[in-house]
This record gives structure tokens, sequence and C-alpha cells, in this order.
């Protein structure tokens, strides 16, 4: 962004102080609190499946992220398919994007969307269109930093 | 013919004898839904894509123009149409069933209005006797284009707009004196303007110095005062755009009384509607004037009516590109027939 | 139990709430905000900060989206000790691998059963 | 309105269906719940139960713990116990010093710490089990080693 403002007119800039005047403001705090209480919950009831893995299953509190993290995409599957996710999300922002049941919602919105396009060229390819980024960096990053600890490590520093 | 510097004054006075106007659910929900010629209540309409539903949107639109202005397809010359999804399929796979001679436009939300102002032109110098012209757009085809698929739970911004799904579409033709029909009068080609501003989820304040500039280079054009319109009306700016519009207006004296200032985008839904900022989309200002408008002019509630609609012209890929949007509006001036002089 | 639940409850939100403030005071779309979360995640679980957090927060830290970043890092680490350098880039998806051949099957199998109510 | 009534209902049927998974485990055991605080035991009854009780009170000694369950074998002495939850941070420090303290203390057995609630449960199970007389030695040691396997998997 601040790059792209040194090269505006003056009349670019001037117009842009008027516009924002009349630009609705989003309420941010208003949406942090949904985020908060709807993200919050989402984790409540992943934390009861865990321990409903914990109990019923042979899982430990160590591994049963794994499960526990299955259920939550699978729910969010349903919630998707039946078209609740997107309302969910417009009332809470990041609340239900940023836990694993939005990830597993960019992956599969994307797959109904395109699945007019067929399964291979459609679902196929566009399935991670928007969770893909996520993945990226994720591993990228991860490779990083696993790399330099792993080093760190071998000479010795840790 | 040419005044001043890029408007056209159409001598001829041609004549808009039909329309035809469909809508989705949402729409049938909204303030304007008894001025819609077709409703469906659903996105998908019996089809097996969003895009195709867009087709039938359109194609269902000129059929009720037709069936309304009481002639066959084979005698309209051509067709200006357009609409917002890639290389404008879906208007052109309908004028590939309508087997109208056919000119596809592209001026995102403005196409209905660079349509309108092509015919009347083409009409008004004896280049055909019948046109139609016309714009559409579908909600979750565009949102599947610009955005995000339509099930993802993204949050948009209180600025953001809702695309209308619907069509509307008018039938041009030469005037016909004595006939009680609203006829086009003049129109404004505006030129594309750049503010800068590039977030896609606010359109209306991109998009409002290209309609204030077209407003203002109307009147200078045409040497009139505001006070000769009942109503000028822009095409998809949303609340946001719509006041700054307004007040770029204002600052450059052109003044507007109370209420004679108004958008589509805003008269097509009710307040719960959750549309955020507005409607928006090629079909929103199509819908609008050749639905509700033009029956409020038959009615007698305007006389005069200025329609500009602006479009944001962008693409997923300039956006992506960290490209600013640049914009562009059209007007076209609306009387009814017999009210010269 | 009833403290861990309590803990997963506000941990989550707070998780969620930075990513609201990345979408709504840094005005970042939502791909750009979950890839700068998992990249804290993996950061975090690096400087071997995240692992207290979900022995804190439980689901509160393992179910938004920064874990994914963390158990990729604990999944090249665990491997990397078996198997030297070579295990970092072999590892990776030791851990992970339920989160996302979750997405793919289940996405899968929505593609199949559901179509977009738009 | 419908959108609003839908996300109601959608996220009611969510919390009903978290809530009646958990109904079962309120009427089972209350072992993660409350605190239990188990009699040590040892799988051979009547024997080590001064060594048992002594682990038990060492454990207990310490802070940040409480809730804690000992079950002595043949082989291994499985301890289990839970941490107080604004300590859990340092849940990995507390278990190695646990340990080390331990193995100074009895350095004959062979201990097997955890603070896992899958761990404790299943502890408190074989507990229970132990106590009313109906698991053979045999038996119990077979369990002890399988919870213990189960910790060393997780590592």
């Amino acid at each position: 962004m601040a790059s792209k403002q040194k090269k505006m007119t003056p009349q670019q800039k001037n117009y842009q102080t008027l516009q924002q005047k009349h630009e609705l403001k989003r309420p941010v705090l208003k949406n942090c609190i949904k985020a908060f209480l709807v993200g919050g919950l989402i984790c409540l009831i992943g934390q009861a499946v865990s321990y409903f893995y914990i109990y019923y299953f042979n899982f430990t509190e160590q591994n049963v992220g794994n499960p526990t993290v299955a259920t939550m995409v699978f729910f969010s599957m349903l919630l998707t398919g039946f078209g609740v996710y997107d309302h969910i999300g417009q009332f809470a922002g990041a609340g239900s994007a940023v836990p694993v049941t939005g990830f597993g919602n960019s992956v599969i919105s994307a797959a109904i969307e395109h699945r007019t396009e067929g399964f291979v060229l459609g679902v196929g390819g566009n399935m991670f269109k928007l969770a893909g980024s996520v993945i990226l960096f994720g591993v990228f990053s991860a490779f990083v930093v696993a790399l330099i600890k792993t080093l760190l490590v071998m000479w010795g520093v840790l | 013919m040419l005044k001043g510097q890029q408007s056209w004054v159409f001598d001829n006075r041609p004549m808009i004898t039909a329309t035809g106007v469909t809508g989705g659910p949402f729409e049938a929900n909204g303030n304007l839904s008894s001025d819609f010629d077709l409703l469906y209540d659903d996105l998908w309409m019996g089809q097996e894509s969003y895009e195709k539903a867009h087709r039938l949107l359109l194609e269902e639109a000129i059929k009720v123009a037709l069936k309304k202005g009481e002639i066959e397809k084979d005698q309209v010359q051509f067709l200006f149409a357009g609409d917002l999804i890639n290389q404008i399929t879906p208007t052109s796979f309908a004028a590939r069933t309508m087997q109208i001679p056919y000119f596809g436009l592209f001026g995102a939300c403005s196409t209905s209005m660079e349509g309108l102002a092509l015919s009347s032109f083409v009409v008004n110098y004896q280049g055909a006797n019948y046109v139609l012209t016309g714009a559409s757009s579908h909600n979750s085809a565009v949102e599947k284009q610009f955005r995000y698929p339509t099930e993802y739970g993204g949050q948009k911004p209180p600025t953001a707009q809702w695309t209308i799904t619907g069509a509307g579409v008018a039938l041009v033709e030469t005037n016909k004196p004595g006939q009680d029909n609203p006829v086009t009068t003049s129109a404004t080609i505006g030129k594309v303007i750049d503010m800068g501003l590039s977030d896609p989820f606010n359109m209306g304040g991109a998009m409002a110095p290209a309609a204030a500039d077209t407003i203002i280079a109307h009147f200078r054009d045409l040497k009139l005062d505001p006070s000769y319109y009942d109503l000028i009306v822009t095409g998809d700016l949303g609340r946001i755009g719509h006041n700054t519009t307004a007040e770029l207006l204002n600052k450059s004296g052109l003044k507007l009384k109370q209420g004679q200032f108004q958008d589509c985008g805003l008269l097509m839904y009710k307040e719960d509607q959750p549309v955020m900022a507005g409607g928006s989309g090629a079909g929103c200002s199509a819908t609008v004037l050749y639905g509700h408008l033009l029956n409020e002019m038959k009615k007698g509630t305007y006389k005069r009516i200025l329609v500009v609609a602006t479009g944001a012209l962008l693409s997923p890929l300039s956006f992506q590109q960290k490209d600013s949007i640049p914009c562009i509006a059209h007007a076209v001036a609306i009387e009814m027939n017999g009210e010269k002089g | 139990m009833l403290a861990m639940f309590f803990w997963a409850f506000v941990v989550g939100g707070l998780i969620c709430v930075v990513g609201q403030l990345l979408f709504d005071v840094a005005k970042l779309t939502p791909g750009h905000t979950m890839s700068l979360l998992v990249v804290i995640g993996a950061v975090l679980d690096g400087l071997g900060l995240y692992e207290p957090l979900v022995d804190f927060a439980g689901a509160g830290a393992t179910i938004p989206i920064t874990s994914f970043g963390n158990s990729l890092v604990h999944g090249a680490l665990q491997d990397a000790q078996a198997h030297g350098i070579i295990g970092v880039l072999t590892g990776m998806f030791q851990v992970t691998s339920s989160g996302i051949s979750a997405a793919i099957i289940f996405g899968f199998i929505g593609a199949l059963i559901f179509k977009p109510k738009g | 309105m419908k959108a609003a009534y839908q996300m109601i209902v959608s996220m009611s049927l969510l919390f009903l269906t978290a809530c009646t998974q958990d109904q079962p485990v309120k009427e089972s055991q209350m072992a993660l719940m409350k605190t239990t605080n188990p009699a040590p035991l040892s799988t051979k009854r009547k024997k080590n139960v001064d060594r048992v009780e002594d682990i038990k009170r060492d454990v207990s000694s310490l802070p940040e713990l409480y809730d804690v369950a000992v079950i002595k074998g043949d082989k291994d002495t499985l301890v289990v116990y839970k941490v107080k939850h604004m300590h859990r941070f340092k849940m990995k420090t507390i278990e190695k010093n646990l340990n080390k303290k331990l193995e100074k203390k009895h350095p004959k057995e062979n201990f097997t710490v955890s603070s896992d609630y899958k761990i404790f449960l299943e502890s408190v199970r074989l507990n229970e089990k132990m106590k009313s007389g109906k698991l053979s030695h045999s038996k119990a040691e077979k369990r002890l080693e399988e919870i213990v396997k189960m910790t060393e998997d997780m590592k």
C-alpha cells in the first residue's frame, strides 16, 4: 500500500480523503467480540470432541489432535454443504475462519463450487485454490524453522 | 448528433416500447419485486450451473420483451448486450439461442447504458428499426468469478455490495408519434477514471468519481440545469459511492434537490436484507430502469430522468496484481413521448 | 477438566481475535491472514512456545490454524532426530496429515453430495 | 433473517451433539472432572503397600500437582497426576523433574510418569477394577503394561 500511495497524483489523494469520509467503518470491536465468542465456541466444541476420543477410544492427549481435527473438518463439511457456514462466516469473521473448520470450509466450498466443471478439472483443480497458500506457507516456513533448529542442534548451539 | 464534447442528442427520439425484466429469489424479497416480469425462486433456475442460469435469465428477459413488444425475434435487427462473466459468455450464448445479430458489450455494470446509448444512436439514424439492448448478472456466478466460492465463509466488510441476480432488456424502435412511451433523448459517454482505489470490497467509492465526471459532462455538453430532470439515478454506487458522488456534484456547483438523486442499488433491496452497502452488478441498473423506473414514468411519477450507470472495469487478475480499479459511467436521458416543448 | 474447557475457549477465542484484527485493522485478505497465522504457528513452535500452549489450552491451541504450522514443524523435527537433516524434508506431514487428508476426503465427498446453495 | 435462523439452529445442533457426547461421560466416570485421589496400589495385593504409599506422598508433595495415582507392577511403576491448570505451561519440565526426583529416591523402581488425561483415566479405571478384586494379578499386570506402552508411543 505504501509504495502505491507515493505514485498517487494530488487529485487522487484529494479524492481519497473525501471518499474516506463516506466509507462505512468496519466495526472492529464488535467484530472482535463476535470472533472471540464464535472462535472460542468452536475450540470448546473441539475440546469436547477430544475428550470424547480420550474416553471412548485409545487416544492420549498427545495424539487426540488428529481425530479431533478430522471430526471438526467433517462438521465443517456438513455446515458448508447445507449452506450455513458462509452465514456463520459473515457473522463471526475470523472466529470461524481461523479454526481448522475454516480451513476445511475453504477447501470444501471450492470443491463444491467447481463441481460444475467436472471432477477432474473442476473439483480436483480448484479444491486448494484458497487453502493452497496456507499449505504452501505452512510447509515452507515449517521447513525453514525445522532446518534452522536441526542445524543449531547439530552444531551444538542448542 | 454530437453535442459538446462527448454527448449525443437523439433528435428522432428512439422509443422504448417494451421491456423484459427477470430476477432471482433475493430480488423477489426486495422492494421492487412487483416490477419484475419473471422471478425465479431458486438461484439454479433448473440449470446445471450458475453460468447456465445466468444465460437463462437473459434469454427469458428477451423473450418477455419480444412478447410484450408483439414482434418476432427475426424482426429485430440487432442485440446490444453484455454481462460480467469471462468473455461475456452468458450473453453470447443467449445470443446464439436468439439468433439476432449481436454486438457483445463489456462495460462492467455500465453495460446497460452503454447498450441503450448505442441502440438509440443506431435507431436514431435509421440503422435499424428494432433493437434489443440489455444487461444481466447472476450473484453466484459473479461471486464465483470475482470473489470467493459462494459457500466460503469469508466476512464481507460493510462497504461490500451485493451483486443482483437479474436481467433487464429493452426493445428500442423508431419513434411513432402519439404513442405514450418513454423515449431516449440524449446520452453522454464517459471516460475511464481511476482515483487509485484498489479495494474490491468498496466498488462504490471507486466508481463515484466516474459517475460525477459523466454527470458534470452531461450538463456541460447539453447546457442544461439539473432541475431539468425529475430524477437523476445512478446505477450501482451503493451507499458510500452515492453519498460521495452527491458531495462531488455539490462541490462542482450542481445543485440537486432532496430526493432528486437516487441509486438503483439502493432502490432494489429492503433495509433488512443483508446487502451491506447496496446492490450492484450489470443487471442492477438494467432491472431497476427497465422495470421500476419506466413503470413509474408511465404512471407519471417522473417525466424526465437521467440514468447514469457506473462500471468498475477490473478483473480478478488485475486486482490480484495490485492494480487499482478503473471506472466508467455512461448517462442516458429518458423522457416521456410528447413531452417536448 | 472444566478449567481446560474454559482455557480452550479463551485461548481459541483470542487467536481468532488476532485473526480478526489482521482482517479489519491490517486489511489483509483471508488468504494472507491464514498464511500469516500458519507461519506464526511454525515460528512459535521453533521457539518452543507452542507446545506449552497446547498443554495449557488443549483444543484452544490445536483447533486454530496456527497449530498446522506447529505440527508441521513437529513432524519435521521428529524425523530430523531419527534420520538427521533429511528428516526435515520427509517428516513434515507425519503429524499433520489428518487435517489435510480430512479436508481432501470430506471436500470430495462434499462435492459428490452437495450443491452450492448460493 | 432466514440465514440467522439457520445459523442459530445449526449452532444449537452442534452444541447439543457436543453435550450428548458428554452425557455418558458424566454418568460413567468423573475421573477427569473432579479430584479422585485413588489409593496407591500394587498389582500384587498386600505387598509393597508401604512403598507405594511412600511414592504417592513424595509425588503429592510437589506444589504444582494434585490428584495422584500410583500403580506398582512387577516391572514398572506407573505414576500419574494432574497438573494445576496454571502450571500446565511447564508440564514437560514438571514431568522431567518428577522423574529425576523419584529415580533418586527409589532407585530400584522403574518409573513411568505421566500427566496425560488418557493415562490418568485408564489408571483410575484399572485402579477401580483392582480394588473391586475382580482382576487377577496377571491380568492387572498385563493392563498396566499396556498403559505404560501407551505412554511410550506418545513420545
